[in-house]
């Protein structure tokens, strides 16, 4: 069995995933994290929505959303000659929905722990509240932004319901690794099943390592 | 028409204080804001920096022309161009020493630190972290790193608690030399009545959020590098007379140099006879030049020049009067270098 | 009204089956007196679960291939073929045999994973049957039958392979049978061994021979075996 | 039908796991904060690791791991009579498996943002270390936790893969909401699924736009 | 024995500092800890608090006889009460100020913070939460809630910096009785002379880690309330002749009750001759012991009083010279309280 289609598809979903989600998480979690608007609750609580829908459910309404039918997918199909369902597109899409709470919730956990004398002191030294925003308060909260690129990581890398729905099991296409997994065990190839597993646990584990035991190298952090 | 920072502050802080705060400020040298803790120094340096935003129409700035405030407009803090040192340090704590300086130097196209770090003594701390700096340490990093920004203006919330007097004695007179060479003048909180003994121009007194008026100016003469002394640099006022009004500070100045001499006026005696051999570090001959206390002081003449001193009701009904100074600060004074400037 | 000796049933079913299951179980309880209850997810995952211990007593499987295996492990007591599922294709155009692949061509066909459904299979085996290269159109996989039938049903494919017994559900333009274009895609029970001297357990078992049973079936969609 | 049950099993289960999860969670979190031990990022990693398997396959081994045949499910058949797996109690433990990562990660990155010079001060005050974590650490860090609570309760709602397969979906015991929706669109009895749906991001909604509320009346915060 | 706070500390930070002092100190009246800013004050104190380990056999610290920290032992900071004021106020934002006072008070089963409340003009504050306190209104919760902990000893790191001078005169006195009558000994670092002046017993002096030694202890005489004067109390020096050694202090004291006289350095100056009518609070005549320095300032008799003077080399040769006392810190003693508590 040829795994490296699989498994390069699985790191491209999980790292474009993670790329877009944290570039996407920024401003709304900075947003939330500095807002006085009274909406506020009512925005992190919609961050948090997508959780409760188990995961073929959420990819049901995706493929609802994002089906040719619908204005998104048949803008999608005009624009592009293909459908964004079954696309690895529609795989990005959706795998962004379904981690944006991992993305949101600790990073402005991490924003509103940045004391704002800090980012004063920033701004009385000429930066521009973007400047101070990506100079100091981001890498402040820079524990907060692993966690949530982490956990967005991770979660993709095991995230199945959705992609299977939304993604409809393409090879080279939309085929990851957590189907391949389960594939192998709906079969009775526990034998597979478990070298699949165990490859993924090591390499996910040894990647984790990494990106923590580097963090924490970096010298003085908070949040 | 001289430059001025003239303000008509309003900001409300908490259910029951609020800052209504009204002055004309010369920009130039030295201002010191005194007040009580809690009368609203550090909420007025805020707003003028623009870091917090001002309520009401009537709100208005003006720095030397330029409306950093109005009914329509606020200016962005990173566009006044104010140089501010807090009352706590607020230093960056995921830079090093060095990044701390050149945050603000990087962003106004500022290159050499080299003065700063060999006037407040930083070079040995360059690559620490800001985690195991001292009290006094982080201080002088965070005065550092705003002078570094190339300020238009220093606002210094007690910028120098913390240091001890050698230090102070360090750091003080490099201040001055940056605001009278520089010409950036400065906003200067403090409580300490050497400070402003040594440092300000005039003082201007804060209440209740409110500006209360100009206090008595801090007792000032001028004196001139004569050469080197037993403790540092020998000093002659300027008019004093062959063998007087002369005494040694610890200063780095070069011969020749203009001095500003404050005194503080705990350590300064007027008596109406010389006290003959004492441990003062100079006494002088003064002339009561208006007899009557004019309700802020008297004002004196010494070798001609005309000093003021805060003393009321001192009893004393001669003229002629003896002032025994325990202790001057000596701070470099611009005349010179804006002597210079002028010439340009 | 629940005879004395009333007892408890579990029944796992294949998701496919589960309409249908449902619709057997209310018969029954009437006709028994007995308590049956329904847990239902994919043949694969309920296998793993019986070999776990699971409380199940009768399995009502989506192929023939896991209660063989049950029997084998020593886990059934008997297996049963209870129905036979067919396959149909629906689409949104009106299709023939002969023109199915014309039609396909270029479009989203969708149909279950035949490595892990047998609905899968048999549409693999009806395609090649029918003659239809993979490569002229994009067959989209998923988990089992009744997915192929969201998918549809949701406009994302052109073509879906789906069990007949969904039709009834699904509102499809055009459908064309393909009964006699696979292999019969068995569905066996399984009577699990701890179901022994459950005598609502062999209640069930016999009521799934029943006429009445099987006539359910039968009008779920299914073929019946002899 | 009748879907009371079905409900009332599912919060409980959330809340349960939640509760369980957050108690477990802290002693970790908390010495992940503080340890200078060069195996932290081998637990950081650790901790994040449920996440990289498809549910399906957690529940798998979760399986295999609790099955009266293994160690720990024999000695609970022993212990209390009844199976671990396709029980309540297994499907909790499956749920804290699965949510671990969302309970610690947020949890470890507010209290490292809480300054240690606010629990010396507490320390001097007459407070032992455990006093100080509990009056000081965790109420600074309170928006961590917060977070790691709201992550845990909604996953633990919207799980599925491994519910399913640890808890083998018997009405009354282990059935919930998730498999309750999941089984709607499988059936394709849509309506019910949109129904279902509906209600469950209507509750959630609610539930938590109610705690961000609150939290949010709490006064200063940090973290 | 009197009780002492012996130690041996050693810690080192970062790469280049070690902190490596020894000394025994009395466990009585404050002992100020002086040295230049990063010289380890802040780490000494912590040290012995138990806030930071310190490493190595011969490490050692005896409160009173108690082991604080041995070879084996380390005793949790908790279990050594101290009440320490850090450099930062470090309160704890989540709490309001009266939960901050509450804190140490709780665990130490403090029921009532009146008095401290009260001294430190705090009642209008504690409702509030600490986010909006100025930085002076900070530290006295920080001071406040130190002393409100019950406290064996006070650690005070800087506890009054950003305090204006009429809340220093407030504080000092409180703080003065507080160790007086509480008999709670503090260690005091501060670089404020004035603080010093006033309060100070003993000044320990640090240099690069270590202990260098006792600096010259602050000039200090002693005197009684005679009554009210024209600006607090009046009090008279102990052992004054009719209408001489009088002034009046701003202070709240009983008529009879014993006050000590803080003279800063700056703010005395030694005359041989009477300066006559003069801006001096105070001239008095004094005697000077031993007319040869003795290294480190000469010491005079006043009124029978003898007083150390730090004044090294002032030419003096006659032994009858004049104090000018232009400023006079009073701090309240202990004397009498200590009588009361031999009595018990
Ligand atoms: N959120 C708030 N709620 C209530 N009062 C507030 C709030 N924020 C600030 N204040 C009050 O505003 C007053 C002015 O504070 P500010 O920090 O300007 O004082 P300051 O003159 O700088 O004092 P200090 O010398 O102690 O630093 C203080 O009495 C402070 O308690
Ligand atoms: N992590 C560290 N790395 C390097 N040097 C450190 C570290 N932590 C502390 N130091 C140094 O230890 C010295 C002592 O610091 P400490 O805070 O005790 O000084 P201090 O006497 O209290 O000074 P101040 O009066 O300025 O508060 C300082 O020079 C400081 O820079
Ligand atoms: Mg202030
Ligand atoms: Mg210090």
């Amino acid at each position: 069995m040829n795994l490296w289609p699989v498994i390069s598809l699985t790191l491209q979903l999980a790292a474009i995933t993670t790329v877009i989600l944290m570039t996407l998480a920024l401003p709304l979690a900075w947003w939330l994290a500095t807002t006085q608007s009274r909406v506020r609750p009512v925005i992190e609580a919609i961050t948090a929505l997508p959780l409760v829908l188990p995961p073929t459910v959420l990819g049901f309404y995706l493929l609802i959303l994002m089906s040719p039918q619908s204005a998104l997918g048949s803008f999608w199909v005009r624009m592009r000659g293909e459908s964004l369902t079954f696309s690895f597109t529609g795989l990005v899409i959706a795998s962004l929905f379904y981690s944006l709470p991992f993305a949101v919730q600790p990073l402005q956990t991490a924003l509103m722990a940045v004391p704002q004398a800090t980012v004063d002191a920033a701004r009385t030294l000429g930066a521009s509240a973007r400047d101070a925003f990506f100079s100091i308060s981001l890498p402040l909260a820079r524990r907060g932004f692993l966690t949530a690129a982490v956990l967005t990581f991770a979660h993709t890398i095991g995230e199945f319901g959705v992609v299977l729905m939304v993604g409809g099991n393409i090879p080279g296409k939309t085929r990851v690794i957590s189907i391949e997994i389960f594939t192998a065990v709906e079969t009775l190839d526990y034998g597979t099943a478990h070298v699949l597993s165990a490859g993924l646990l090591i390499f996910s584990f040894g990647v984790l390592t990494l990106v923590y035991a580097l963090n924490r190298k970096g010298g003085a952090r908070l949040g | 028409m001289a430059r001025t920072l003239a303000f008509k502050a309003r900001l409300a802080r908490g259910p029951d204080f609020v800052l209504d705060a009204e002055a004309v400020i010369p920009l130039e040298g030295v201002t010191a804001i005194a007040g009580q803790s809690g009368s609203g120094k550090t909420t007025l340096l805020r707003a003028l920096a623009g870091l917090d935003q001002q309520k009401g129409d009537a709100v208005r700035v003006d720095f030397a022309g330029q409306a950093w405030d109005d009914a329509e407009r606020h200016t962005p803090p990173e566009e006044r161009r104010v140089g501010f040192v807090f009352q706590d340090p607020s230093l960056f704590p995921h830079l090093s020493v060095e990044q701390n300086l050149r945050y603000g130097a990087r962003r106004r196209q500022i290159a050499s630190l080299d003065a700063i770090v060999d006037a407040l003594d930083l070079k040995s701390l360059l690559p620490r972290a800001t985690e195991g700096l001292s009290g006094g340490e982080a201080r002088r990093v965070a005065l550092a790193r705003a002078l570094a920004s190339d300020p238009a203006v220093l606002f210094l919330d007690e910028p120098l608690s913390g240091m001890d007097w050698d230090r102070k004695g360090e750091v003080l007179p490099y201040l001055a030399r940056a605001v009278s060479e520089a010409q950036v003048p400065a906003l200067y909180v403090t409580h300490a009545a050497d400070e402003i003994a040594m440092l300000a121009d005039r003082v201007l007194t804060m209440d209740a959020g409110q500006v209360v008026g100009w206090a008595p100016p801090p007792i000032r003469m001028s004196a001139r590098v004569e050469g080197i002394g037993p403790n540092g640099m020998l000093i002659a006022l300027d008019g004093a007379t062959e063998g007087k009004g002369r005494f040694s500070v610890p200063i780095r100045a070069r011969v020749g140099e203009a001095i500003g001499l404050g005194v503080p006026a705990d350590s300064l005696m007027v008596s109406a006879t010389h006290p003959g051999n004492s441990s003062a570090a100079m006494v002088v001959p003064a002339d009561i030049l208006d007899g009557a206390n004019d309700g802020s002081g008297i004002r004196v003449s010494v070798f001609g020049q005309e000093v003021h001193l805060p003393m009321l009701d001192i009893g004393l009904t001669g003229s002629r009067v003896w002032l025994s100074i325990l202790r001057a600060l000596p701070r470099p004074e611009p005349r010179d270098s804006q002597a210079d400037a002028n010439h340009d | 009204v629940r005879p004395a000796a009333a007892e408890d049933v579990t029944i796992a079913v294949a998701s496919n089956f589960l309409s249908t299951a449902e619709r057997l179980v209310e018969v029954f309880e009437a006709a028994s007196g007995h308590d049956a209850t329904i847990a239902h997810g994919s043949t694969g995952q309920i296998y793993a679960q019986i070999v776990s211990g699971a409380p199940f007593d009768v399995f009502l499987a989506a192929d023939a291939q896991r209660p063989a295996l049950l029997r084998q492990d020593g886990l059934a007591e008997m297996t049963r073929t209870y129905a036979l599922g067919k396959l149909v294709l629906v689409s949104r155009i009106p299709v023939t045999e002969d023109s199915i692949s014309e039609a396909f061509a270029g479009q989203n066909v969708a149909l279950a994973d035949p490595i892990v459904a047998p609905y899968g299979l048999a549409s693999t085996s009806a395609m090649e049957r029918l003659r239809l290269d993979t490569a002229t159109f994009q067959p989209i996989l998923v988990a089992n039958v009744a997915q192929v039938a969201t998918v549809f049903a949701t406009g994302n494919a052109d073509f879906a392979f789906i069990a007949e017994a969904l039709l009834p559900r699904l509102a499809a333009d055009h459908v064309l049978p393909l009964a006699g274009k696979h292999p019969p895609i068995r569905q066996d029970a399984a009577l699990l061994v701890r179901a022994a001297d459950n005598p609502a357990a062999m209640a069930f078992w016999t009521f799934l021979e029943t006429e009445e049973a099987r006539s359910i079936i039968g009008a779920a969609g299914y073929d019946l075996p002899e």
